[in-house]
This record gives structure tokens, sequence and C-alpha cells, in this order.
């Protein structure tokens, strides 16, 4: 029973002698580092948003999330490569494609199970193998590339200390950039639209909703397809920084997960609290320690987060 | 009329025909290595294994309602147990590098056996280390999350995050777990001075797996079932009732990964490996697919599920190497008709006693 | 602290939920097999107030007592197992189960998890059960589904569980409601019999029904006690006219 | 008895609703059985594999049954990136040993008998390695097989080999510390890969070594013996970071490596993880000029993945480049891309795959001259010792440890995603299985003939380098 604290004691001491002779805590090195964690905030946030469409509003848990991200990447991919498209111009076909297949989805599947959560879940991991494997049928198992546009290259410089540069590459940048963006334009069609008003009331109370005249199985179809597009978008803005596969969207979906309910379902803002704590304590601690370290700490970190605020860390206690 | 109510009740109550069927279903188990090749009957013990692997999920998820991702993990860390035992009993002539220290753990620097894994050379340790690790784990994650107010989907959210967590963690852990590879190259089952022939482990896990599905169905069928049921339909309102929710939970919740850990443990001996493969996500969604298609709330569902997938996996590998995208579609097929599973399409007849009138005693 | 004379005590408690404040100090005190009947608008805290004592909701000042002893914010399997049942607004029971599991599941015990697995149905527990099945009137119905009933017929189920819960306080939120007239009658008639060994309270809007079983009446109105009394007392008191009635008279309904 | 009388209408809903489920189980099946042709179909490979279940189609001509070989790789999952090319190149051999092309002109078959595959696909999970082949060995009957890639897989399956008493052919480049009876390695072994590396390192770049790899035991041991090297060789350890394998997120691991300012980073990184390094490394702002990468498992596949302008000027070490100059490799790759595709590149890897099949039929052809069966024993000891003309040049299965002689190879990659060899062994390497900067004189040495025995010599004093002399 104690093995396993210890283990996790006797790892620290071991990666620590493992490692190269003990470096001092750069503050150069630690800034760069938190900066760049900025990145890993933009990515869990891209990727987490989708969901917090799809499950926070709707409460479809959908494993097939990474499957609709792989999509948007092979969008680009096939754009890039057939019309020589810019991946910026492919982002609104990535949208729309996936959006589409969300949409499909969404009819011939999602429709049937409303209110079986666990169904839903099944059915999604069923359909996330299928995606796989159609595309994988499709364009083979090869890796493919993604250009990134040629402007958003190098790094930007804020400042630097003592001739050692603070920097962050321009294409984090961007990612955060339309993270945020696009997490402004969900908040304005949820919050500020009809539309998104029809969505939460929708969500919220279906038969009311219903008798108040909104057209509820078009609300439901046009709010999946509109978490699947995000996740679309998503792809496309990541393929340029690894390479396209179709196993590539499984590397996301636990970590979309665990952003999305750490910042709180209910909240839109709950994403991006989500991402931020995830990314920068993720990054903190890499630094110090290791990679797979600071993974384990994080994940050990949220499990201890949902026993204590299942609500997450942006929600208002509700009655009962 | 007071005996034919008792007969519903009581938990030895089993209605003939399907006695009848079971049996048979024994028997066939038990022809099965006499007809079938070597591989058939290693597949199918396997197979055996992954079924109550489900169960044991089933226990938890099917009566309980709580959905586990990390069914995997309570299956590795028995599976690690018994590796241990076999790969420090190694003789001394399989072992490159001499001495008591595996192969892996030189490899990665280590000079002496850690204390925390030299126990584990001796058979009644290994045994024991097979069922409490992994129920000892299943009992301290279960008291720290049922007694709040987690439930549902953030329990699952937890379960996913717990095995993503602990791959990472076995994963990186080379010198003491052996890493991706895991732990290879252990001896054979040696037992009473017999290495244990694979038919030996075939009928040891035969005999394992009648015991799982005849303790489950007791206890499935006791009161503590019906509360279990109960649980599963309105948590809250049994607490109203005095039952303490959350010691239920967690005593199904160790037993099953008590079930799980015993699993892994004879995975072993039969497939001579085990390794982080088993706590990730995917084989803990596998283990819920099993439960799912053969029928949540059934013993003998995911025990039919697992040996049907399996079997089916194994022959459309003959015709296409696309396999996995067919059992996707099938997962999404039995979920959108047959939502039950498999075991929803046996007549009822079958299950259902003859229902009685009460009277006034 | 008066609690000796009473089964339950409630001091001065206080619920709140985000900042809205459900109850703002409510005193009540319920005497040994004495029917205490809540009425009050809807949102006045009745149902807000079983819930803070069985420890539903939790409290953020103030105590409940039971028999001299603070049960404040104790976890609800520890109340029931103390001696208090409830019955829920809307039937609260299990539909997958059959009426018999129902009251099974109910019935008084130890509770424990591996005294539910060595439990047998022994014969005295079948009378029990056959008993409680015979008095709420679904014998017929023992073996039957419970989502295969009526919602008039789930509320017995559930004051089945209740009687069969054999509780020293009984706590009953609405008990009648989709009842016919008849059926209605037949609870008040049930809920003065349990009176006669355990101490009952009741919330009710029907005022037939109210007058046919109450003792004593109290009267929740935003959060708070409006006042107490028999049913001529509340009946007669300005106040209560005031602010829950309006124009109408108490006994319109 | 019963109590409820069933009305009518209920009980034919029910009738109804298992009826709905009946018919939706045989559509199901019958959208599998469609799937599973269309799937086949779609795979196009250019000979469809012949599968376990129909082996009669496989006869040859004349009648004489065909011999089996399991070939296993992944062509789903996370590795199939890589396995999949593997089983192209198997699959090349394989037709042009059964059609009489390329390296087996003028024959025909083994003697005759035509090769049939029976092909099998894990879906990259280590379970499903043993179980299937465990299922060639005992129900398909093969005679040996093709395949595996990442230590993890080989290891999965080596008990099995080991008791059925079976043969594998390993074609990628591992760690070492094996010396199985069962298993002929065709990749290098870390004297094969390493050993010329570090030396190049030292000279070229400097004396100051980042080491990176993904987190499993060929990337750790590699770096193990890379690092011991290095500081026999007067350099420093700066840095020995891990990631976990399959990772796409390399901010950390750059960042440390900004700070420690290594001369050169030793890379051994695999499979998807190698593009997405590469490429932050390089949108990070560190160029090959500043610290040039030294890279063992990045090959031409993971650079045309990746985009060549992202590996220009960096290194890698194997034993076999596409750019290799001999008249056998321009034949291959002409080969390859005739029947895979004109973008199609050529790998290391691949090139082992492709030899082992060779060795395989050579040794076949070897023990039906002399009229022998083809048991493991027989095919074990036709196998060892051969020698075939492969694309990198000569190379020979070593008699004594079952690897194999290779070339050791130092490219430089180019703009075209091609390396350009700038170091090359004058002939290939005899292959030892232990690093010897961290098991001095430990060697494998099985008898002839293969008694199975533990075969592992200690002669306590260094092994000298050695080369296969030239014919």
């Amino acid at each position: 029973m104690n093995v396993l604290p210890f283990n996790a004691i006797s790892s620290l001491v071991y990666l620590a002698q493992a490692s190269p002779p003990a470096k001092a805590i750069d503050p150069v090195a630690i800034t760069n580092q938190l900066l760049n964690g900025v990145g890993i905030v933009g990515i869990l946030l891209l990727t987490g948003l989708g969901l917090s469409i799809t499950f926070g509003v709707m409460r479809i848990i959908n494993l097939a999330h990474g499957e609709f991200i792989m999509l948007g990447a092979y969008t680009t991919f096939v754009l890039q490569s057939n019309f020589k498209m810019d991946l910026l111009m492919t982002i609104p076909f990535s949208f729309l494609f996936t959006a589409l297949v969300g949409a499909l989805v969404e009819v011939t599947i999602v429709r049937r199970l409303y209110g079986r959560a666990i169904e839903t879940l099944l059915a999604t991991w069923g359909l996330s193998i299928v995606l796989q494997g159609v595309v994988k049928l499709i364009f083979t198992a090869q890796l493919k590339y993604v250009k990134a546009p040629p402007y958003i290259r190098g790094n930007w410089t804020p400042f630097t200390i003592g001739g050692q540069a603070i920097e962050i590459s321009y294409y984090r940048l961007f990612i955060i950039f339309m993270a945020l963006l696009l997490l402004g334009i969900t908040a304005y069609l949820l919050y500020g639209t009809t539309l998104g008003r029809e969505v939460r009331a929708v969500t919220q109370n279906r038969e009311m909703a219903r008798c108040l005249g909104v057209n509820t199985s078009l609300v439901d179809m046009l709010t999946f397809a509109y978490g699947c597009g995000l996740a679309g978008v998503a792809g496309t803005v990541i393929a340029s920084l690894k390479s396209v596969a179709p196993a590539m969207g499984q590397d996301y979906l636990v970590d979309a997960w665990m952003t999305v309910v750490a910042g709180g379902v209910d909240k839109l803002v709950g994403v991006l609290a989500g991402a931020v704590l995830i990314g920068e304590s993720n990054a903190a601690i890499a630094y110090l320690l290791n990679d797979p370290t600071a993974r384990v700490i994080v994940l050990a970190a949220v499990i201890v987060l949902i026993r204590y605020r299942p609500e997450g860390l942006f929600t208002v206690q509700k009655r009962g | 009329m007071a005996q034919a109510l008792g007969q519903v009740q009581q938990s030895s109550f089993i209605p003939k025909k399907w006695q009848i069927i079971n049996l048979v279903a024994l028997l066939i188990f038990i022809i099965f290595p006499f007809v079938a090749g070597t591989f058939q009957t290693n597949l199918m013990a396997k197979l055996l294994l992954f079924g109550i692997l489900g169960v044991s999920l089933d226990l938890v998820w099917g009566f309980t309602g709580i959905l586990s991702f990390a069914h995997g993990v309570f299956f590795t860390l028995g599976g690690y147990a018994t590796a241990y035992y076999l790969k420090l009993n190694l003789s001394a002539a399989a072992n490159n590098y001499g001495g008591t220290v595996p192969d892996f753990m030189v490899w990665n620097g280590l000079k002496e056996l850690p204390w925390f894994i030299a126990p584990l050379q001796y058979f009644p340790v290994a045994i024991v280390a097979m069922v409490a690790i992994p129920a000892g784990f299943a009992y301290a994650i279960g008291s720290f999350i049922f007694r709040s107010k987690v439930s549902g989907v953030y329990i699952t959210v937890i379960t996913l995050a717990i095995a993503s967590a602990l791959t990472t963690f076995f994963v990186s852990q080379q010198a003491y777990t052996g890493g991706t590879n895991g732990i290879t190259d252990v001896s054979k089952l040696i037992l009473f001075g017999m290495v244990v022939p694979p038919i030996g482990i075939y009928f040891i896990i035969l005999a394992f797996a009648t015991l799982t599905i005849a303790g489950s169905w007791w206890l499935t069928k006791s009161n503590f079932g019906l509360i279990l049921r109960s649980i599963k339909e309105n948590e809250k309102r049994i607490s109203y009732l005095g039952y303490d929710v959350a010691s239920f939970k967690i005593f199904v919740w160790t037993l099953s990964a008590a079930i799980a850990g015993i699993c892994g443990g004879l995975f072993v001996p039969l497939n001579n490996f085990i390794s982080p493969v088993y706590l990730g996500v995917a084989f803990g969604t596998q283990i819920v697919i099993w439960v799912a298609v053969g029928g949540r709330g059934t013993l003998f569902g995911p025990v039919i599920a697992a040996i049907l997938l399996g079997q089916l996996q194994n022959s459309v590998d003959r015709i296409t190497q696309d396999w996995q995208l067919i059992v996707g579609i099938i997962l999404m097929v039995v979920v959108l008709f047959l939502p039950d599973g498999l075991m929803s399409l046996l007549p009822n007849k079958l299950f259902s006693s003859s229902s009685n009138k009460l009277e006034k005693t | 602290m008066n609690s000796q004379a009473s089964v339950l005590s409630v001091k001065d408690l206080k619920v709140v939920f985000s900042g809205f404040k459900a109850l703002k100090g409510v005193n009540l005190d319920v005497g040994t097999n004495e029917i205490v009947t809540i009425i009050g608008p809807n949102g006045a805290g009745k149902s807000t107030l079983l819930d803070a004592i069985v420890g539903k909701s939790p409290v953020a000042s103030g105590h409940v007592y039971y028999q001299g002893q603070d049960i404040t914010n104790k976890s609800p399997h520890d109340i029931a197992r103390m001696g208090i049942g409830r019955k829920f607004q809307n039937p609260n029971v299990y539909n997958e189960l059959s009426v018999f599991d129902n009251i099974l599941l109910a019935l008084k015990g130890t509770h424990g998890v591996f005294s539910s697995i060595k439990a047998k149905l022994t014969t005295a527990k079948k009378d029990k059960i056959i008993s409680v099945l015979d008095r709420i009137g679904l014998l017929e119905q023992g073996y039957a589904k419970v989502s295969s009933l009526s919602h008039g017929q789930k509320q017995w189920v559930e004051i089945g569980m209740v009687l069969a819960q054999d509780p020293a306080v009984v706590l009953l939120d609405e008990p009648t409601a989709g009842m016919t007239a008849d059926e209605t009658y037949a609870t008040g008639e049930i809920i003065k019999t349990i009176a006669t060994s355990h101490s009952v309270v009741v919330i009710e809007h029907d005022m037939e029904f109210v007058k046919q079983i109450a003792q004593r009446l109290v009267v929740l109105h935003q959060g708070e006690k409006l006042t107490e009394g028999s049913v001529a007392e509340v009946q007669s008191n300005p106040k209560v006219i005031e602010v829950y009635l309006g124009r109408e008279q108490i006994d319109a309904a | 008895m019963k109590k409820l009388p069933h009305p009518k209408g209920l009980l034919s809903a029910i009738t109804r609703r298992r009826f709905i489920q009946y018919s939706s189980l045989a559509a199901a099946s019958s959208i599998v059985v469609a799937c599973a042709k269309s799937g086949g179909d779609a795979a196009k490979d250019p000979a469809p594999a012949t599968t376990g279940a129909t082996p009669a189609t496989a006869s040859a001509a004349d009648g004489k049954k065909g011999i089996k070989v399991g070939v296993m790789y992944s062509t789903t999952g996370s590795i199939a990136i890589v396995e999949k090319s593997l089983q192209d190149a198997t699959f090349l051999a394989i037709d042009q040993i059964n059609e009489g092309t390329g390296p087996w002109a003028g024959k025909k078959g083994i003697d005759g008998q035509m090769l049939e595959k029976v092909v099998v696909n894990p879906d990259s999970n280590w379970d499903l390695y043993n179980q299937m082949s465990k299922r060639l060995i005992d129900e398909d009957k093969v005679v040996c097989v093709l395949g595996c890639y990442t230590s993890a897989s080989r290891k999965s399956v080596l008990p099995v080999f080991e008791e059925k008493d079976r043969l594998l052919y390993y074609p990628v480049y591992y760690e070492g510390n094996e010396c199985s009876s069962n298993v002929f390695y065709t990749g290098a072994a870390p004297n094969q890969q390493i050993t010329d590396s570090i030396p190049y390192c030292i000279k070229n770049f400097g004396k100051k070594g980042f080491f990176i790899g993904s987190d499993y035991i060929y990337p750790k041991e590699s770096n193990r013996i890379a690092k011991a090297e290095l500081v026999a060789g007067g350099g420093t350890v700066v840095g020995d970071e891990y990631a976990a394998l399959g990772t796409t997120e390399f901010i950390t691991i750059i960042n440390k490596i900004k700070q420690a300012k290594p001369n050169f980073i030793l890379s051994n990184l695999v499979g998807d993880s190698i593009p997405a390094f590469y490429k932050q490394l390089k949108d990070a702002g560190i160029t090959s000029k500043q610290i040039p990468i030294m890279a063992f498992p990045t090959t031409e596949e993971e650079i045309q993945a990746m985009g060549p302008e992202f590996a220009e000027g960096h290194f890698s070490s194997f034993n076999y480049f596409q750019t290799v100059d001999t008249p056998e490799n321009k034949a291959f790759v002409e080969q390859f891309r005739a029947k895979f595709g004109k973008d199609r590149v050529t790998n290391g890897v691949m090139e082992a795959a492709y030899i082992q099949t060779f060795f395989m039929a050579q040794a076949m052809e070897k023990c039906a001259k002399e009229k022998k069966e083809f048991t493991t024993a027989n095919l074990r000891e036709a196998t060892r010792g051969q020698e075939f003309k492969a694309p990198q040049g000569t190379v020979k299965s070593d008699a004594d440890n079952y690897h194999t002689y290779l070339y050791s190879r130092i490219g430089k990659w180019k703009a075209d995603g091609q390396a350009e060899i700038v170091f090359a062994t004058k002939a290939a390497v005899k292959p030892i299985p232990w690093s010897q900067a961290l098991y001095k004189g430990r060697m494998c040495v099985h008898k002839t003939p293969d008694t199975r025995a533990s075969s592992i010599v200690e002669t306590k004093k260094p092994i000298p380098v050695a080369f296969l002399d030239k014919p």
C-alpha cells in the first residue's frame, strides 16, 4: 500500500540523480519557461473550447472530440497540398467541414441519445474509431505535413535581461490569440445573441424551450456542429506544429477534458481558467523536474481539485 | 405461499432453464482445450480473463452506476505483482546479468533490488500483493472520492486522469517498472515444484472465472445487490433510509479492484509479460466496451462480449487489416439499437421466475 | 434548551444558497407523538427546513437537536439511522425495483455493508413487509415494478417506505399530492395512526387535509416563522390573512 | 400465475422491439462483411495478401503448396506511420522473390515454391503482437515471422518465439543486450550506430552534448551508451531529457536546451515526436548552424513528413540513406517507387526489412537445395552467415550473434530531404550486441549447431572493431 507514495518520492530522488549537473534556477530561463507556458495554455484553450460547448453547454460526453481536431488538420492538409492555400485561409473551411460532419453526427447518432450520457460516450468512442479508420483508408497512416504561414515565423523578444533574451515564438502567440479570439466570439454568441439565449434555454429546460417555440432540434444540431467546428479550427492551427496523422487527436482528448473540468463546465470562462492553471503549472513543474513528472503531478492536482470542487473553479454553489 | 415469496428473494434461487444453460456452458469450457488447438486455448483463456475483468467493472458500473476507465489500472497493478515474482524467480542461467537484479534494473543503473520490490520474490507475498495492492489502491482512491459530493461523470473524469497519470508514471519509472516495455522475459509459473503447462493455466483461469461469476451472482442477488441497484438509480434517496452510500460504493469498488487485480495476476503467467499498455485509457475503454456490448448489469454479458469481440477481431484480421474500424461500427450499432447489450437478446423467460401473488399471512 | 420536552428541536436555523437566504433563523419544536403541520406559500422555505433537518442542505448557522443530541450537519444516513424518516415532495422511490424491494430497502435494520450481504429474508421481515403492503393497499401489486404504478400509488409506496423505516420522527413533504379525495382522506387517517406512536411533521397545501390531521400549525413565510398555533388560531391571525392569503379566506380551499 | 395480464398492445410492442433488435444486429453484421470487403480492397495492396483463411489460393502454379511466412507490422495505430513502410518493403521483397525480379532475377520463388504471406495487423498494441504471433505460429503454422518495430513489441513476442522455438526476423536498430537463438536482427546494434557518431560530434561540433529521447528503453539505453562514449571521448553531458512516447509538445525541453547551450543535440526521439521537435526547435530560433542535431532514429520518412527545411543541416547516423551510391540501391529505390508511388522515400529501417526477407529466402533456398525441411533448426543454421548484396553494400548475418554486419554512415540533411553522406565506414561493421563502453568484453556466441543454450561469453577484454571482408 505505501509502495506508491514511496515510489513517487523515490522517483523524484531518482530523477534528480539522473539529471545532469544540478542547475541553478536561472531567472531568465524560468521567465522564458512561464512565457512559453502561454503556448501550452493556447493549445489547451483551443482544444478545450469545443469541448466546453459540447460538454459544458450541451452535456454531451464526446469522446470523438480528438477526431474532430484531426479532421480539421486533414482539411488544411488537403487544401494546402491541392490548392496551395495559406494556413490562415483554410481556417474557415476546416471550421465548416468539421461543423458539417458534426451536424451529421448529431442528426444520426447524438440526437437519439439525449439524456443518456453514458450511451453518448460509448457511441462517440465508436465514432472516433470509425473516423480514424476512414481517414486512414483515404490518406494511409503516413505522416502528413502542413506548412505554417511564412509571415508567422521567428520570435518576439519583449525585453532582454543582461544580454539574455526573453522570447516567445510568434506562432505560439498566434495560437493564444486565435484561442482568445474564438473564446470571445463564442462568449458573444452564447451570451449576446438571441441564438445563444435559445441555446442556453434548450440546455436548461428542453421541454419549456420547446413550448416557447424554440426549434430545439435545430438548436441542438447547430450547437453541436459549432463545438465540432471549433475543434476543427484547433486542428488546423495545431497541425503546423506537429504532423498530421489519423491517431493525432487521441493525444488531446484527456488534456482537453481536464482543462474543461478543472475550470468548471458551467461558465465559458472556466475553460480559460483551466487552461491557464494546467498549462502554466505544467510548464513550471516541467522546468524544475521534467515533463512526465509534471504531467503526473498536474493530473493528481486535477483529481484533488475535482474532489473538492467538482463544480470547477468558476462555478457558483447550487442548491441541493 | 410464504415459501413462494421466499424463493424470489433468496440468493440461491436460479431458474431451472438457466441452471441447465450454465452447466452446459461450463461443460463446453471444460472440454474446449481438449478439442481446440494450443492457440485457441490460449486465446480463450485470455478472453475469459478479459471477460472477468469486464464482470469486475460491471459490478461497479452495471450494478452501482459508477463508470470507470481505471479498471485497467487495477488489472495492471495485480499483473505487476506476479510479474515481479516471476521475474525475480527467473533461473540464474536465464538471467543475463546474474544475481537477483532483473535485467531492466541493471540497464537503468540499479545496483540492488529496491526494498519495496524485493519481498515479491516470495510466492505468498506475491499472491497477497496481487490482491492487496490493487484493492488497497482502490480503497484509497475510493475513500478519497466517494466521501465527497463528486458523482456521475466527474468520477469518470477522475478515473480517466488516474489511468493517464499512472501510465505516465509507470513509463517514466523505467528502472523500477521496465518502462514502456514493462516486465518481460519472466519465468514460467511453478506450483508445487512443477511447471504449470498452458492447459493448467487455462483451468486455473476457468476455475477463477466460475468462482467469480458464482460469487458475483450470489452477491448481486443478496440484499447488498439490491442496495447497489438502488444506489445506481438514486443514491441520495437511499441515504435517507439510513444507508451510508459511500461505504457501499467503496466496498464494491475495492472488491471489484481486487477481482481485476487477480485477473491481471493470472494474465502474466498466461501471456509472459505485463506492460503499461494495460494501464492506459485505451485498454480501460476496451473493458467498458465489453460491458456495454455484453449488457450492463448482467454477469454473463461482459464474458460473452469479450469472447465474441476477441474472436471476431481474430477472424476479421484474416480478411482486412482495418478490423478496428469494424469494431467501431459494431459498438455504434449496439449502442444505438441494442442499448441493453447482447444479453437483452435472450428471452426474458430465462431469468424471470414465475411471479407470485402476495398474501396476508 | 428545552429539548428535553421535544423530540425534535430546531433553533435559529439559517440556510443560505449562494447568497440567497432560504431560512432566516427558524425555531421549531416537535413533541412526542405530535403532528406538526407546516404551511406557507411557495418559496417560504418549507422543504428547505426539512432538507436541513435530514442533512440534505448545509446549515449556515443554528442547530437541530434530536432527543437532545445535536445533529446539525450530520450526514443524511446517520440522521436517518437515529430515527428521522423523510418522504419527499415528488415521490422519491425506486422505479426500477418492485414495490416489495422498495419496502425491503426501507426496513428498519443495521444497514451496514457486511450485514446487508449476510442478511436473510426472515419470516419476521416478510411479515412486516406484507403488513406494510397491506396497510398501503398495494399487496396486489407487491411484485410489480414501481414504474408501472400511478402517481398516487407511488406516493403510497413512499409512505410505506417511511412506515417500514419506523422512525421516531416522520417528515412528510406533501404526502397527498396527486391523490383523489378518498385517497387523501385515507392518508390522513394513516397519519393519525402513525402519530399514536411517532412524531410527525407534515408539509401540506390542502386545507381540508390540514384540518383533518392538524394538531398544531406552523406558518412559514419568506424563510421566517410567521406564527404558530391551532388551526383556528392561525386562521384568525391577521398577519397570516395579510401575507399568506391575501384577500382569500384560509378555508376557501 | 401472472399478476398483471399483459394487454395485447404491449405484447406486440415487445415483439416489435425484439424484432428491431434482431434486425439491427443482422444489419450490423452485413455492414461488417461489407466493410471487411471494402477495407480489403481499399488497402490497395498491389498484390493482395493471401490470408490464412484461404491458403489454397496461394499454391504455386505447379501445384506445390506455398511456404507460409508471417508478416507482422501494425498498419493502424500510433506506430503505423513507420510499420506500414516496413510492410511495404517486405511486400516488395516477397514479390520480387516470387516473381524472380530484382535481386532474385533468374530464379522463381524458393526452388519453385512460392512464398505465401500471412499478414496480421497488431494495431500498435503490444498485447496483440503477443496474441497474433501465437496465432501465426500455432494456427497458421508459418515457417517464420518477419516483423515488429520498437523494443516493446519485440519484448512482448520474444517469449512466444523462444517457447515455441520459432524464428523472428527483426529489422530495427535497437538498444542491444539480447542474445536470442530465435531472433535474427538486421537493424543496427549499438556499435554500428553510436560508436562512430560520438567521435564525429566531438570532432566537428564540440564537447558539450544535450541528450534527448522518447521515454522508453531504446532511447534511454541508447543515450546511456552514447553518454558513456561522449565522456570517454572527453566530452560533457549538459542535459538529458525524455519526452513521453508520441509527445508533440517540446517547449520545455527546448527552453532547457537554450539554457544549457550545448554544442550539439543527440536525439533519440522516435515517431511522431521527431517532426514536432525539429519544427519547434526551428520556430524557437535555434538553427542547425548554431546547434546541430545528431539523430539515430530520424530517417528520410520523418524528414519528408516534417518538411525538409526544418531538418536541413542536421545529421542522422544510420546504416543506409536513400542517397547511398550503389547499383543495388538505385534499383531498390526505383523498384520501390514503381510499386508504391513516385513520392515515396526509402529509409534504413525499410532497407533492413528488405534485407531480412532476402536473408530468409536465401536460407530457405539453401535448405531446399540440401533437401532439408523448413524446420526452425534447419532455417536457423541456414540463415547464419548468409551474405547479401544489399542496397547499402554487402551485408552479412553474423554466424555468432545473429545480428548483421552493417555499414555505419552519417548523413547531413539537405534542402531536398535527402542526406549527403559525410561519413561512412569502408565496409560493413561486425555487430556487437553489448556496448563495449558499458559491458567490456561481453559477447554473444551461439554454438554451431545452435543448442539454444545460453550463449553469452565474457572475455573481459575489449572487443576490437572488425569489418566484413569484401568479397
